[in-house]
């Protein structure tokens, strides 16, 4: 069977229809949904509920203004020690265990190894992720040292 | 020892070969040359191309190298196609591949993905008048979804036999898109609608981007439940990659899993084009199916971004419209570049990423809507 | 086509649906948010909770689409998991993750991990008491052994039907360890105890990494055989990983491997929770249990400790015997931030992770025990 | 309880165990000891030797535990060797690791990985000789190709039943190699002989670099079909890696497949010696067969070297002619040993890698021989 | 069966003859295909037909050349700004938009966005890739600045 | 069946009383096992057996010591080709064949390429993997450069 014939015996208009009927119906369903969502989320999210969810260009802000006032000066010692303790902090994985660094550095005869790294962690060279676990903060790193 | 020599002989491929075969090999030569050459969706076209060199050695049966003998290492291999489980594999690492947010800044560029998907449809109609039955006609009809995972796995399905010339169709005119469509454009569109330049989109929130994947599954596989394989993997992708918390999942799901996936798909996909199964008139009408419905899809879409411009009161670029047909991401590409011809400043290819995505999801939805009404 | 349109309405999930799915829905959201917004094992809650979605779209039987349906891509993907591959592949990458130096160094430590899988046994016998048969109360007491990969496997080898609701149990109660240990550590522990510091471990030598997992595996699994799958993948991963010539593999273990079948893994079992097969009594005393035999293990492991401390020279601190339940690392994470509670210097998480990895080796022997005396 | 215990206690390994178990265990050892501390081929003795303490711990029969079993884990993992189907991937993952420049720049080198063969056909006569089936003979013979996966893979066609002993023996001369060559090559050739140096290849264009996998496919498959599965992945990986804009498939080939391909392999070929099955008679002859076939290959390689240089006008280094039998990259670095002992300055490496190569296409050739001729 | 007995039995020596002969025919054909390819190839290449297959080694040949010639000279305040968008290129994708990256650089403050946007790409510090993304180059910066 | 009914008659008890024995029996024995296992390795290892296994902090001691003797001193243009070299190498794999290395350094025109290869050699910036292949030692480059 062949031309209008067959598409009319294979019942072809109406499967198109409701082919084309559907997607449509989906993507703009989908749309609409989409074009709310953002306004829906703006209420929720104004009485700070889903903290979670921080939109990406505010973060650079936050992490600027804290560190900068609380550096404590660095002498020259100190600094060679805080790059001594960057080459140890290199050779673990990006989130490590204090006791781990400080031993490496007391293997490695860093000069005075509990109060260097007490120095860093109060800089915020080092800090914590609430877990345990600790992270090496390049950034207030380099405001110390250059 | 001359016995052996000559049953040997036998076996070779010089003595096994049929014309069918050299047709089947310099096409894949062919296929390799412009995925290499001409950079013409490479990583599809290579493994295809690769893959019909592969079926079309004269092998003789019986030993269990050909891809349709069952105890093959292609056959094995080629299981993934036929079982329809390597597109959903390819669809995840899509997802956590995929970018939405330009769609999710201006959803109303959405509908162009739709529209385009008229092409589907169309070219269904279009093969059941040129004698195919409906199945056949159905995974015909998704070539113009110009998405190749989403053809396969329809075909898959629907019409096992046709995988070959349907996937070579496929992949043929997306490689070919930047061929296919500026003709069309440039005849449908004036050079002031070419012209238009779209406003930059708003700042997407990470929440949204969350969000998204969630809302599109739930709304589209309610609606279309068939098309819960696909856009179920595209959706949990996209989830992995935007959660940010499960990135390691996504960089495998977007490199090793697709990747692998890609591999075995397009190798054994061309491996079943057998030159004498292949070469079929059948296959013929196929491609010229296939040739229209890509024509029609980038027409619906561009005669639709004109429909609605005449209630817009921003006006979008109309060639946007093209990108409807997916083809992701070359048919944005070819909306910048014919968009570059006349303003060498106006960058079109973010925005004519939102249809382009949405067309995934369209054919997506339109392949679930066809295997439920055919299966 | 209006019988066409309505044939079609017929089959989409708003018509199909049931509240049972809509309350499974939530419960994959809920999964979702608590892995991406609470951090919550996110790399397990995120795949569960969206494969909860999956598997609870509301779909019509006998296209092949459910995770039930024998030819549907879910189902062959969830063959890794009825069949306990899954598991011992994920087992083999987090051999490859996994420093055992610490329990090397102190492997009095290992006890703690031995004594928290009492857990298991009692909540195997508070099962049978709520009158699950033997073998579902087997997988059940598993939960208590905090390891999700052992409980699938064991579940899947002895109570297959249970498949889905051990897996979110053992799961979500993995992702409430920080809620539900650090109560009964308190309870259990006085302050002067929690205050004990650890000694640093000893370096502990290349070569005796390298021999452990030999040794462990070689001497586990000649006591208990059906613990080979899991063992033998864990001190393989890890040999792999010690031996340093072989690192190559190692790092294809720790993330191609184990991230493909976690997505996998996690997709399907969540999946597996259709609303009606799974928002059942039992599913609900399931739930009851798995919360106590978190509790019992975390108990178990306390006290043990406690016990240690009236015969060893040198005192352990007894919060180490909450990381003997397993549940890598979240609860030697707990132990560290309980024990810092009292001392902000005290640094507990390094020891923890010797009661942590030996806790499941502790598991996987107990789930070859128990399968072997089931099966 | 006590005859709980009684019935667990005769389930154990230490119950159930044999002295061929232990002979086994010992063995595995050697095979991780060598691996580990003496870099022989450390990638594959490490999987393999850990693969036989898997094997070899006793286990009881019909809870689905060992590798023979229908439903256990190991079966399923060893269904990629029984069906062929690791090989090819590995040879994927070769190809797109391969650089076959040396050998574009100087094909006459090519004859020499065609007379290593020698071995595979002397050494399938000495089998039957020694009264092996000629089928086994042939996957004997094959070790001979000093290739693993070819090897696997035709003993996995022709001869099930002894993929254990073969891979064994194939992968231990394999990593032998700098034991079992170096005396033939200086016995075989004089001081003057080994001083020879090679001129410096010609640069090779990038263009001959993508044609070659294309031609040496479809000519050596013309000429010998069942060289297919192992030729095809070879020569396609090879061509997603000259290809350049393939480079993420090849990426995905050379890491992801193959290294997970071997570890699979090599922990279940290992798995699959068992004391009881694989302390025989017949096992030693394989042992003895395969060494004798290693020397053959090394030995035609160097004669055959020498027969060229008769002919040729710049003579080549006959010790060339000893990487010819494969065992990449084993055989060219130890070609390159014994010619820098005499002459430090010398060095013959990236000419080894010619005839190192073509071996591997050359014992690809000959598996396919082997198959078509025997099945 | 053992021995020669056996080997004749099962037709041994045919089967290693035709075998050893099949290997080697392989082998011997494909070199000399191989030891004629370079050849066609410089024959076909001369016509200049297939030019997207260079060599390697003229490449750096060709980039050495071009973009010496036409580098437009910097002022200090556009070093300081090319170096901002150094930066921020480096936040995105390897080939990137460059209304992403202008959107960048307005949004953090950079001073002129669009006027120095188009001396880099002029500078050919950012190089289209002819389909409509853009690359950093970073060899044509390194020029400009030091 | 609820309840200590249940229990008895499923074997409960006997099941979790040989379970918890068989669980606590492993780790114990392996938890004897290994805390004798360093001493037994220091036993062997004190004839020197397996010095392939060394520890790791050993390591860098060895390194240390040797090639600071046999260093020879650098002109400025050696050191010059020495970068060379390094750029080189860079674009080869971490081990590399000589031939490779010096074909480079002739193609891009390196002063004396021969003279200047064995320099670095000697001075054990390139050293041989026993195998053929060779090695960059970045540590002794930077020895002899800085
Ligand atoms: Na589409
Ligand atoms: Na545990
Ligand atoms: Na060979």
């Amino acid at each position: 069977m062949y031309g209008l014939e067959a598409i009319q015996a294979h019942n072809g208009w109406a499967v198109a229809v409701v082919g084309i009927t559907i997607v449509f119906t989906g993507l703009v369903v989908l749309s609409l949904i989409i074009s709310q969502l953002h306004k829906v989320l703006d209420f929720i999210s104004n009485p700070n509920k889903f903290e979670v969810f921080r939109p990406a260009n505010v973060e650079p802000a936050d992490k600027k203004d804290e560190p900068v006032e609380e550096v404590p000066s660095f002498t020259g010692a100190q600094m060679e020690t805080a790059r001594q303790y960057r080459m140890l902090a290199r050779t673990l994985e990006d989130e490590f265990l204090l006791p781990k660094l400080l031993n490496l550095a007391v293997i490695s005869g860093v000069d005075k190894p509990h109060a260097n790294l007490g120095l860093l962690v109060r800089a915020g060279v080092i800090t914590p992720d609430g877990q345990g676990f600790f992270q090496w903060n390049q950034d207030a790193f380099d405001r110390i040292i250059s | 020892m001359d016995a052996l020599f000559l049953e040997f002989f036998q076996n070779t491929g010089f003595y096994l070969c049929d014309y069918r075969y050299i047709i089947m090999i310099i096409i894949g030569c062919i296929f390799i040359y412009l995925g290499i050459a001409k950079h013409y969706e490479p990583l599809l076209l290579v493994p295809i191309g690769f893959g019909m060199l592969v079926g079309n050695i004269p092998i003789f049966k019986g030993l269990g190298l050909g891809i349709y003998e069952s105890n093959s290492v292609l056959h094995y291999l080629y299981f993934g196609v036929t079982q329809g489980i390597y597109p959903p594999l390819i669809f995840l690492g899509i997802g956590a591949m995929t970018d939405f947010s330009t769609l999710l800044a201006r959803p109303v560029l959405m509908l162009l993905g739709a529209a385009a998907q008229a092409g589907i449809f169309i070219t269904f109609i279009g093969a059941l008048a040129l004698g195919f039955a409906p199945n056949e006609a159905s995974a015909i009809g998704i070539i113009g979804g110009a998405d190749g995972p989403t053809a396969i796995f329809l075909t898959a399905k629907l019409a096992p036999r046709l995988i070959g010339p349907i996937a070579v169709a496929a992949y043929s005119y997306m490689a070919l898109v930047p061929v296919i469509q500026p003709p069309i454009m440039k005849l449908l569109t004036s050079r002031e609608e070419r012209l238009i330049r779209m406003e930059e989109p708003r700042e997407v929130s990470k929440k949204e981007k969350v969000i998204f994947p969630i809302v599109a599954f739930l709304l589209c596989c309610f609606l279309a439940p068939a098309a819960l394989p696909l856009l179920g993997m595209l959706c949990f992708g996209n989830l992995l990659k935007e959660a940010v918390v499960t990135e390691r999942l996504a960089v495998a799901a977007r490199n090793a899993i697709i990747d692998t996936a890609t591999i075995l798909l397009g190798l054994t996909v061309g491996a079943s084009t057998q030159g004498d199964v292949f070469l079929t008139g059948s296959s013929v009408r196929i491609f010229v199916l296939g040739a229209c419905s890509f024509a029609i899809a980038t027409a619906c879409g561009l005669l639709f971004a004109k429909l609605m411009n005449l209630f817009l009161k921003t006006k979008i670029n109309p060639l946007l419209g093209a990108a409807g047909v997916s083809a992701v991401p070359d048919s944005a590409r070819v909306v910048q570049h014919v968009g570059q011809q006349e303003d060498p400043t106006n960058f079109l290819l973010m925005h004519a990423m939102a249809p382009n995505v949405s067309g995934v999801i369209g054919s997506a939805i339109a392949a679930g809507v066809l295997w439920s009404l055919m299966a």
